[in-house]
């Protein structure tokens, strides 16, 4: 029986495919590629960090290469990892559609990924940037790396996820399954909703920013530039605008798939349901209020204290969506399979994430930790701890439905135990050496925190150990010719409702819906 | 004119009216990333107004305010062509269609090309955008201005050129037919597009002639 | 070199020592947030383990023992009282922070300039030094920073205080110090290669030591010119971008400089006699020697002619 | 919805005239000095000119489900103005900031005193 991969062979059928299920699949490839890449130069940045001086780069270089993963990790792996991979393989399928509804625009926006990462790429091989991924004016402006060209392609990246939010909110609205109403959505589906709004009305003013950057950097009009009139605080205003919303961008989807995986594994129905929809929106929107929090040393005192304000109020949804979680494991009937170990991870994560966040938002602290190692542990524990966890907790998921291929679950615990243990060990050092006041973006250190670095680079090890074993194992599962059954979780969402690789055209009959997403324990009509 | 051709309806879409209405909430959404996109650039001009207010008042008395007044005028107009346009196509009356689809084209060619004719005078007076700026002038930020004056004004011209690369992609459609009464989406939303590009020229032109 | 009080040895176990005279609440404020994030973390952690245990699969499709959907008296409690919580937070924070923002009346003020890649103070009496940030102890001090490039930050770990500091503009930052000793400064904000090597002292000294430090005058006649030439190359920070051993750093080496044939970036050629060595040290983007990059700030006001005279000797001594 | 509802062609030609007249009250009203309201006024004329355009020719007083987009930017966008220029307004309110006279480097020959009256108006902050 014919699939959607076996619908068609070669290589042109895969890259001009207007199937939202090949498209899927293709920007998982290309997630894999760039996490691959920033993962790597993460490595190179933690080895040259054992001692104060040079092991292996020069300080130029270190500065080129904590730039190449940053901007790697964050534009080409973290912003579309959710959305572009999973979102655009499951949302068809869990609203009961066929296709998103602009399929070749689709296909465009993963055209113009790869374009962006294109231009990402070579930017590197021509001496890449060392102005670190926020390109601050007036130093991104005066240096004599190939700035131009990766924001060229960080602009160009910009588009598809634009493009990927506007597919999203028209399929959403309007081919919902017949039956399917807004309350009776998945909450993947809602988080994704909320995401795309966030794309649609932030990026943008990326757009913007980068092209005024540009122009600034080439003819030097003199708006960002201080010593022709511009001010630089500007730029950071300009570019924070996009980049706080960019982080809900990343944690949405995160969310939403921990709504799936909690109510499958424990076999009952989500707590508070209305309540978690609701805080996605919320989310959404306040995330367009409190970007001043990372200006805090930088603007005036009363922006600052605003911002300061209304970053506590974002964090009031995110700890409803946690208390949630754990009230929907109450009384659960728990099965600790890969998809809710990583589901456990990701609570205990973002958990500590969000609380060093709240040390963050408090000003006179933030005073003390901006720009330091506790603000780098604080992102990683959020997008790494949170985001990460989430893609490979979705990912182990809704494996058997992609491939129709099971992975071995012995392997995944080891790689699970491997990827925590090393997590927790390279960045929970750096809480400690940051608010001792070790400064971020160093290339040398002052001899006392060198242990921290030593424990921290060991940590980093058993991370990159940790992925190569899950690697190896998914590799090893798509190999396998057993297949796997169509519901192995037995969850009740459409998507689990066809077979395993599903066909080209997923459903034959559109599936009319009469009750809601989770409703385990409801005898079917 | 060749014969309307048939068309048959995707397979992911059970209904015309659905379909229609996707890609206008498609479009709408992406009206929200392009007022987002020319709001950046507004933040930009209300900062450096603020900064420096009697430059920008001096500097917009030496804008030509007569060519950016037709210029508007044109718009206004092709504005309406191009809305008249996508009434007649829904009327099938594909000849009126296609008459208003080539006046729109013509008038934001004529604006294009007042355009150069500002962007020459600016640049006898020297008033060159930034590095190169060796204009005269009572202010010694003046070059701030005609910075932001090039760099708002430039990015709506391109947002032109690609509105007039999709009405020449529309009179070819009304042309071969494969746009018609039951099909005029693709004229409503390029129709929308226009719209938003003549709406930030109406912003425009008080912003930086007439303040 | 100077004894800087450790970071990581003396203060508590996340913080390093508190030696603020009016930021004593600090330390208070971050341990009470941490205690309160522990409890949570520590009681969200009980009630997941204990709900896994209980609640452990046994049989492969048995359900959940009781479908709950919503229970608003519990989801009402857990907004609010986080709320409540975060708003105290905000209301303390904010309190330390205007403490920490305004500068009282009788503050000593010193100017700071920022420039790639060192600091450079001007006293109230117009000397000038590098790196080195000499203030009496229980005395109020304000900061006029500005920079003379890129964006940095100037960041007292001990003292709790940060800001940026910004090109073409001048920002202000105030703090007093309660503690003698020698503290770290750093600069937290990216600005090209030597960003990590943009590092200061404190030296927090009684009030009579800080006079007799203004009216030291850096030279002593004492010793031979070269000799003094050789302090000034560390004292003034030229080490960090020359190297005296031939290897060529971000600026080119001394070693066999003196009466060297130097090609410049627009192709032109001159001797590098005393004439040039001068010029070049109080105007460095005149001759750009080719191969190099145009970062060298002036050191014009920074080093009296005695000083150059030494440093010019210096090389000379090295070029023998 | 509007789908196959199509407005007709009185709207158009009225919003057509609409703003023919209202570009003349623009350039008229700016010809007068009204101090401090000139930017209100152009500004709110220029809203009126959207408003008509977006209502009538773009259609959107039939619409009920896209408007959330429209007021969905236009919040994002004021907002973006509002907080950047509390930053901006506020400056030197606590800690007193100076801005340097613009040191200009090459680019731009100095015409007239360094000194000029804007960021006189920040040092009196």
């Amino acid at each position: 029986m014919k699939n959607f991969i076996t619908e068609k062979k070669g290589i042109l059928s895969w890259l001009f495919t207007l199937d939202h299920k090949r498209i899927g699949i293709m920007y998982l490839v290309s997630i894999f590629a760039a996490f691959a890449l920033g993962g790597f130069a993460a490595l190179i940045l933690r080895f040259e960090l054992l001692s104060p001086d040079k092991i292996l780069l020069t300080a130029k270089q270190y500065n080129q290469m904590f730039t190449l993963h940053g901007a790697v990790m964050v534009f080409l792996f973290i912003v579309p990892s959710i959305p572009a991979t999973l979102g655009n393989f499951f949302l068809p399928l869990q609203l009961g559609a066929n296709d998103v509804a602009f399929p070749r625009l689709n296909l465009a926006s993963y055209h113009i990924y790869l374009l962006g990462a294109l231009f990402c790429v070579a930017s590197i091989i021509l001496g890449s940037v060392d102005t670190g991924w926020t390109f601050y004016t007036p130093y991104s402006t005066s240096t004599d790396t190939a700035v131009i060209m990766m924001v060229t392609g960080v602009f160009i990246l910009g588009f598809s996820s634009i493009l990927t939010g506007v597919n999203f909110i028209s399929t959403i609205h309007y081919l919902r399954a017949p039956g399917m109403t807004w309350f009776r959505m998945p909450l993947f589906v809602w988080s994704l909703y909320a995401t795309s709004i966030i794309q649609v009305l932030a990026t943008p003013v990326l757009a913007i920013t980068l092209v005024l950057l540009m122009i600034e950097r080439v003819w030097g009009i003199g708006i960002f530039d201080p010593a022709i009139g511009g001010d630089p605080v500007l730029f950071q205003h300009f570019f924070w605008f996009y980049s706080h919303p960019a982080v809900y961008i990343m944690i949405l989807p995160a969310m939403g798939i921990m709504n799936e995986v909690v109510t499958t594994f424990c076999r009952k129905n989500i707590f508070g349901y209305a309540a978690i929809a609701y805080s996605s929106i919320a989310i959404a929107i306040i995330s367009f209020l409190v970007w001043g929090h990372h200006l805090f040393t930088s603007e005036s005192e009363v922006a600052a204290t605003i911002f300061s304000f209304l970053t506590f109020l974002v964090a009031i949804p995110s700890g409803i969506k946690v208390f949630n979680w754990i009230a929907t494991m109450y009384k659960g009937s728990i099965d600790l399979k890969a998809p809710f170990l990583y589901f456990l991870g990701f609570m205990f994560l973002f958990v500590i994430g969000g609380f060093t966040g709240i040390f963050l938002g408090a000003l006179a602290i933030d005073i003390h930790l901006h720009d330091t190692y506790f603000v780098v542990a604080h992102f990683h524990y959020v997008m790494f701890g949170g985001t990460l966890y989430a893609f490979l907790s979705g990912m182990h998921y809704w494996w058997p439905k992609m491939f129709g291929r099971m992975y071995s679950e012995f392997m995944a615990k080891i790689a699970f135990w491997l990827i925590f243990i090393g997590f927790n060990m390279t960045f929970f050092v750096q809480f400690i050496m940051g608010s001792k006041g070790m400064p971020r973006r160093y290339y040398s250190y002052i001899e006392e925190f060198q242990i921290y670095h030593q424990i921290s680079t060991v940590g980093s090890w058993l991370l990159g150990v940790g992925f190569i074993v899950m690697l190896v194992y998914l590799i090893q599962s798509l190999r396998s010719k057993e297949q796997a059954p169509d519901n192995p979780w037995g969850a009740l969402t459409l998507e689990w409702t066809i077979p395993s690789p599903p066909q080209y055209h997923a459903f034959e009959k559109t599936p009319v819906v009469d009750k809601g997403p989770y409703e385990f324990g409801v005898e079917k009509p | 004119m060749q014969q309307i051709q048939k068309r048959k309806l995707p397979h992911y879409f059970n209904n015309a009216h659905q379909e229609f209405e996707a890609a206008k909430l498609g479009m709408w959404a992406f009206m929200a990333q392009e007022i987002l996109f020319f709001s950046g650039l507004f933040v930009a001009y209300g900062v450096f107004r603020y900064f420096n207010p009697e430059m920008f008042i001096y500097a917009s008395r030496l804008l030509d305010w007569k060519l950016g007044f037709i210029n508007t005028i044109f718009l206004i107009i092709s504005s309406f062509t191009m809305v008249m346009s996508v009434y007649h196509i829904q009327h099938n009356n594909r000849t009126k269609s296609l008459v208003n689809l080539t006046a729109t084209f013509f008038l934001a060619a004529v604006f294009l090309i007042i355009k150069t004719f500002e962007y020459k005078a600016k640049f006898d007076h020297g008033y060159y955008p930034g590095m190169l700026f060796s204009g005269e002038g009572a202010f010694s930020s003046l070059h701030i201005f005609f910075g932001l004056y090039f760099t708002i004004t430039g990015l709506h011209a391109l947002h032109i050129i690609v509105g007039m690369v999709l009405i020449a992609w529309l009179m070819v459609r009304v042309w071969n037919g494969t746009v018609s009464a039951e099909y005029f989406t693709p004229v409503e939303m390029v129709g929308l597009y226009w719209h938003f590009v003549d709406v930030v020229w109406i912003f425009l032109f008080p912003l930086l002639y007439l303040l | 070199m100077n004894n800087i009080q450790s970071l990581t040895k003396k203060g508590s176990f996340y913080l390093p020592e508190n030696i603020s005279a009016n930021l004593g609440q600090f330390d208070i404020l971050f341990y009470v947030i941490f205690w309160l994030s522990v409890i949570l973390f520590v009681g969200l952690l009980i009630f997941g383990f204990f709900f896994i245990i209980s609640g452990k699969r046994q049989q492969d499709d048995q359900l959940a023992k009781k479908q709950i959907t919503h229970n608003v008296k519990l989801e009402v409690i857990w907004t609010v009282i986080p709320t409540l919580i975060v708003i105290i937070i905000f209301f303390w924070g904010f309190k330390e922070y205007l403490i920490m923002r305004t500068t009282a009346p009788n503050a000593l003020e010193i100017y700071v300039s920022g420039k790639k890649w060192f600091w450079e103070f001007t006293y109230p009496n117009g000397k000038k030094a590098i790196d080195e940030l000499v203030v009496p102890v229980n005395q109020p001090i304000k900061l006029i920073m500005s920079s003379t490039d890129v964006l940095h930050s100037f960041y007292l770990p001990n003292l709790r205080v940060k800001r940026d500091v910004i090109p073409n503009r001048y920002t202000v930052m105030s703090f007093e110090s309660a503690k003698l000793g020698n503290y770290n400064i750093f600069c937290t904000e990216y600005c090209g290669d030597q960003h990590s090597n943009m590092k200061a002292i404190l030296k927090v000294v009684d009030s009579d030591d800080y006079t007799s430090f203004l009216n030291e005058v850096d030279f002593d006649e004492s010793i031979p010119l070269s000799e003094a030439g050789a302090n000034i190359y560390v004292k003034k920070g030229c080490n960090a971008c020359h190297s005296v051993d031939g290897s060529n750093m971000i600026g080119p080496t001394w070693k066999g400089l003196y009466n060297k044939n130097r090609e410049f970036a627009d192709g032109t050629y001159a001797k590098a006699d005393e004439v040039y060595l001068k010029e070049s040290i109080l105007y460095p983007q005149r001759k750009i020697v080719k191969g190099y990059q145009n970062v060298m700030p002036s050191y014009q006001g920074l080093l009296v002619d005695k000083e150059i005279d030494a440093i010019i000797e210096y090389i000379k001594e090295l070029s023998k | 919805m509007s789908g196959h509802f199509i407005i007709p062609k009185k709207y158009y030609q009225f919003t057509f005239i609409a703003l023919l007249i209202l570009t003349i009250f623009t350039v008229l009203i700016s010809r007068v000095d009204l101090g401090v309201l000139n930017t209100p006024v152009a500004i709110g004329v220029a809203t009126v000119k959207a408003g008509l355009v977006g209502a009538f020719f773009m259609g959107l007083r039939w619409e009920r489900a896209n408007l959330i987009f429209v007021f969905g930017a236009i919040a994002a966008m004021v907002l973006f103005f509002l907080f950047t220029f509390i930053d901006l307004a506020y400056r030197g309110a606590i800690t007193d900031e100076v801005s340097q006279p613009y040191g200009y480097k090459s680019p731009v020959k100095v015409t007239e005193k360094l000194h000029h009256s804007s960021s006189e108006k920040m040092d009196r902050h």
